[in-house]
């Protein structure tokens, strides 16, 4: 998969949610961008009970549409020292998270959704989609993956430039905290990589709502 | 029946000079006197020139008269025209529908000349000829020419060979791969190059000689999925328009950069035109100053400056 | 006189019904021959032959009784031959025969061979009577030589066989009965492979993935300890026992 | 790649879904046995012969297994996941395996019968697991051949000991193996969806053509954590 941009576009004060979607959705039309059909990420979160000694752990098991078969865990371990591991695993992964459910237990009321329609506009994927959690609108993200490019620092100035074009000035110069962060400029882009921008994008929507 | 036909020649050639005797003596009547027939005696001079004139005119006269009688006609008392007899019946010109036909032969032909015309002058700027044998033949067959430059389809592989580890060796970050996928087919190889983590590529030679190229992206792969090993997939097309576009941009300049003369260094210049591509995603159009233009990079490379262009901003 | 036949309707009534049953096995077979070759395997098949060896031993045993006249003794005569359709005659034969008549008969009632079989006979009697009693007294003694030399031959494999059978079930154990166990234990519950374990290498050490280099290193996880047998009743946790029962009710129906 | 669905499912329905029409295999059915080393090439014949892969070359794997275990707050039996990797092809996915209790069951019941959940991974898997609170309980490696008749695996292998002091190096102790026995294990199983007990009879039947070569049986293994 190509390098993929992660955004938070914010929600003008005058406007609903659905309504910043369509003016994006617009403007993306515009370009000359064709749809073709829709997408979703979820991310629902277990963390460990009080038996297990020490610091709580959490894990986040995340599905994107775009990689169906596949389900991604992170693991938030307090350490030390605190990291994250990440597994990339098939399908039957949520059952077994199912068969520990008396170890991990899911947080029902923090499972986040991002939902929506997809773009495509010459080797351009465009996702613009709402965030929701149980439920909650939360905000719109805006997904952009170059498909022909691997490495991120190679196109990032690239795909500045486009999503400039459809989302102004919302768009920063430099790149995404997550690629400085990670050190991922110049590293093969993975479908993990996406996911942990979900993660990130979806852990401060939750901060916002004060969990 | 030659007989017949000489005859009538003689009476039409007999005719015209008839003719032109005529209009001679027409034209030195219209004239009146001239300043050559001088000053004195102008009016006899010009009488006596009057009166050649005429003598001239009936001599011819009486030579049509002679082969006119010489013609022996056929016993039905007709000379057959054959298709020049109907010209004679519609001597109208719409009914006989000859005029826009003639206007249409005309055009037609007009425009072959145009198109050929245009024609020959592109071929003479492109050499695309590319055999040397039908380039031997248009340049006279000079045996002296032949001996300089080896055809160089037929040049054998471990030479090929050479000149593609020396390209490898040259670029750091351009890594080939050879593989010969009809090890009986002494001439055919196949090469992979691999372009930093842009893009890969699938050449083909014939010899010294690209046939064929073909560009994909960094995680695109070449090998087949039946398991031959060595048979390199030439023909599916990128999953993206990117390389789609490079894909018709290499092969054109392969056929640019082709020179019979000089195989090696045609190859050569191939692959630093292809090397000019690391940059693809980060370059920006010379013409236009933007990485973007309909959603694409600049997917040109100019084939002298290998300066960076977008498809529609080349120059 | 009347005992006689008495006796030959019994031996009759009884030949009949073997060669009844016989017929009926010999259908059945053909049946599953022709609609069960799918799913017929080799045992079912051999059983369905042993049957019908059976029942033609029986046959053949019931002629062979003392108490049976000799058959061949009576003669058939038909009494009527007509081209016409016979229905009591087609029920009897289940359809396979409709008519009695002067074509089928001389087939069907046939005690002697056919004329051709019966002159080559004639032949070959005449042959062996021209034949002196001394070249036959030699010929009978080279056959039976060969007979004995072929008997001997597969009684000696027939031995061997038998010995090598024995032997075979007797002496070469292919497997061993302590070592499944052993195995099985081993790869389920680490029977074996744990002793070598040091317990504290076995807690932090790295586990030779291949990804992990050594900065990886996690921190041992879990209580302190290694106990090597996993699967008794494990150290009971203090306190949080009571507190999660809860969570053991909506334990996952799967488990 | 357009996708051709409307509306696109979580993923946590398309597995109920899935659950619900019973077509995830989480059952597995198998017996076991044994052979010595001194037989196992007529075995081996045997299974070329019977199984399907008798066109291709014998097919041999060798693999390092892992076993970890989780306790969960007040369960008497800890979760029991294994790690499995292939020690022949780097770079394949790691194998993750949920195990359950084995059930023997009464005499009527051809195989033993136990839940389970294959799940590729990545092979970030080992530090996740211990990240997760799982213990490694043990680990050896397993080197043999494998076969497969319609739905059914054979594996014949053999059960080595990783050497512990030679594992820092470069080979990670898989280049001295130290065997367990002198038998190579053999195992005949099927995974499938729960309640299609008619693989169990043919497993049985392929194992009665294996005797008296190999004697695949059920194996108590309440019996063997009593026994010596």
């Amino acid at each position: 998969m190509g390098v993929t941009i992660l955004l938070s576009y914010p929600v003008p004060e005058n406007k609903t949610g659905p309504q910043t979607v369509d003016l994006l959705i617009k403007r993306i039309g515009a370009l000359g961008a064709v749809q073709s059909g829709q997408f979703l990420v979820d991310c629902e979160t277990f963390s460990s009970g009080p038996t297990m000694g020490g610091p709580p752990r959490t894990v986040h098991v995340l599905h994107n549409s775009e990689q169906p078969a596949a389900v991604f865990a992170l693991l938030e371990s307090p350490g030390p020292p605190p990291k994250t591991v990440p597994l990339v695993a098939d399908g039957l992964f949520d059952l077994l998270m199912l068969k520990m459910s008396s170890i991990y237990a899911s947080k029902k009321q923090t499972r986040m959704e991002a939902r929506g329609t997809r773009f495509e506009i010459a080797d351009f994927l465009v996702k613009i989609g709402t965030v929701t959690m149980s439920s909650n609108f939360k905000g719109v993200l805006v997904e952009v993956e170059y498909r022909p490019c691997f490495i991120a620092g190679n196109c990032w100035e690239l795909m500045r430039e486009f999503m400039q074009s459809f989302l102004g000035s919302v768009v920063q110069n430099t790149p995404p905290p997550y690629f400085q962060v990670h050190n991922r400029l110049n590293d093969v882009y993975q479908p993990l990589d996406t996911i942990q921008q979900y993660l990130d994008h979806f852990a401060s929507y939750r901060k916002v709502a004060g969990l | 029946m030659n007989v017949e036909l000489d005859a009538l020649n003689e009476a039409l050639k007999a005719v015209s000079s008839l003719r032109s005797c005529v209009g001679n003596f027409f034209l030195s009547l219209s004239q009146g006197v001239r300043s050559e027939h001088g000053e004195d005696h102008r009016e006899t001079k010009y009488i006596l020139e009057l009166q050649d004139l005429v003598a001239e005119i009936s001599s011819n006269m009486r030579k049509v008269e002679q082969t006119c009688s010489s013609i022996p006609l056929p016993p039905d008392g007709q000379i057959n025209l054959g298709n020049t007899a109907h010209l004679a019946h519609e001597t109208t010109q719409d009914r006989q529908a000859l005029y826009s036909e003639l206007v249409g032969s005309y055009k037609w032909t007009d425009k072959l000349h145009e198109i050929s015309n245009i024609t020959f002058g592109f071929l003479a700027q492109n050499v695309m000829k590319r055999s040397y044998n039908s380039y031997l033949n248009s340049s006279g067959m000079n045996a002296k020419r032949r001996r300089l430059t080896p055809s160089c389809h037929n040049v054998p592989i471990s030479s090929v060979e050479t000149v593609i580890t020396a390209i490898d060796r040259q670029y750091q970050d351009m890594n080939m791969n050879v593989y010969r996928p009809h090890p009986s087919n002494c001439h055919n190889l196949q090469i992979q190059v691999s372009l930093g983590r842009i893009l890969r590529a699938v050449i083909s030679f014939r010899g010294m000689m690209i046939e064929w190229v073909k560009v994909k992206a960094y995680n695109e792969e070449f090998q087949t999925d039946n398991g031959q090993l060595g048979q390199l997939d030439l023909w599916t097309n990128s999953r993206h328009h990117v390389f789609r576009k490079i894909t018709e941009n290499a092969n054109a300049a392969m056929l640019h950069f082709y020179s019979p003369t000089l195989p090696d260094l045609a190859v050569r210049s191939f692959m630093t035109w292809l090397h000019s591509f690391r940059s693809l995603f980060t370059d920006t159009c010379r013409r236009c100053g933007n990485h973007l233009l309909c959603a694409m990079p600049p997917t040109w490379r100019d084939f002298r400056t290998l300066e960076a262009f977008h498809e529609d901003c080349k120059p | 006189m009347q005992r006689e036949e008495k006796q030959q309707d019994a031996v009759l009534e009884a030949v009949i019904s073997r060669v009844n049953d016989l017929k009926t096995s010999i259908g059945a077979m053909i049946f599953k021959v022709e609609n069960e070759y799918e799913t017929l395997n080799w045992p079912n098949f051999l059983d369905n032959f042993a049957l019908i060896s059976g029942q033609l031993t029986s046959l053949t045993k019931i002629l062979s009784n003392e108490k049976a006249p000799a058959l061949r003794n009576f003669t058939v005569l038909p009494l009527m031959l007509k081209p016409d359709l016979d229905e009591n005659l087609a029920r009897v034969t289940e359809g396979r025969l409709t008519t009695f008549s002067h074509d089928i008969v001389p087939d069907y009632l046939r005690t002697k061979p056919e004329p051709d079989a019966e002159l080559k006979m004639m032949q070959l009697e005449h042959k062996a009577n021209c034949v002196t009693y001394e070249t036959a007294q030699k010929q009978v003694a080279a056959m039976n030589k060969v007979v004995g030399h072929v008997w001997d031959l597969v009684n000696k494999a027939r031995e061997e066989w038998e010995s090598e059978a024995g032997s075979r079930s007797g002496a070469a154990q292919t497997f061993s009965l302590t070592d499944t166990p052993l195995l099985v234990a081993a790869i389920s519950m680490g029977k074996g492979l744990k002793h070598t374990v040091a317990p504290g290498a076995m807690m932090g050490g790295p586990p030779p993935g291949p990804q992990r280099g050594p900065g990886a290193l996690g921190p041992p996880q879990g209580p302190p300890g290694g106990i090597p047998g996993q699967m008794g009743p494990m150290g009971k946790a203090p306190s949080a026992i009571k507190t999660n029962i809860k969570a053991a009710g909506q334990m996952h129906p799967y488990r | 790649m357009a996708m051709a669905q409307q509306t696109v499912n979580t993923a946590i329905d398309s597995l109920t879904a899935a659950l619900k029409s019973n077509i995830i295999p989480n059952q597995e059915y198998f017996l076991q046995g044994s052979i010595l080393d001194s037989s196992v090439e007529v075995l081996l014949h045997r299974l070329r012969g019977l199984c399907d892969n008798v066109d291709t070359n014998l097919e041999t794997f060798h693999d390092h297994e892992m076993c970890f275990s989780i306790r969960g707050p007040n369960n008497t039996q800890p979760l029991q996941l294994r790690v499995r990797r292939s020690l022949d092809h780097n770079g394949m996915p790691m194998q993750l395996r949920y195990i359950g209790q084995p059930e023997i069951g009464d005499k009527s019941r051809p195989t033993v019968l136990r839940n389970s959940i294959d799940i590729g991974t990545s092979n970030t898997v080992v530090e996740f697991l211990t990240e997760l609170g799982c213990r490694k309980d043990f680990e050896y490696s397993a080197k043999g051949y494998m076969f497969r008749k319609g739905r059914m695996k054979i594996t014949v292998f053999k059960v080595f000991k990783i050497d512990e002091t030679r594992k820092m190096m470069s080979s990670g102790g898989f280049d001295a193996l130290s065997p367990l026995t002198h038998s190579y294990l053999v195992e005949l199983s099927v995974l499938a969806p729960s309640g299609q007990d008619a693989i169990a009879d043919d497993m049985r039947c392929f194992a009665e053509q294996l005797r008296p070569l190999v004697q695949l049986e059920k194996i108590d293994y309440k019996r063997l954590v009593h026994g010596p």
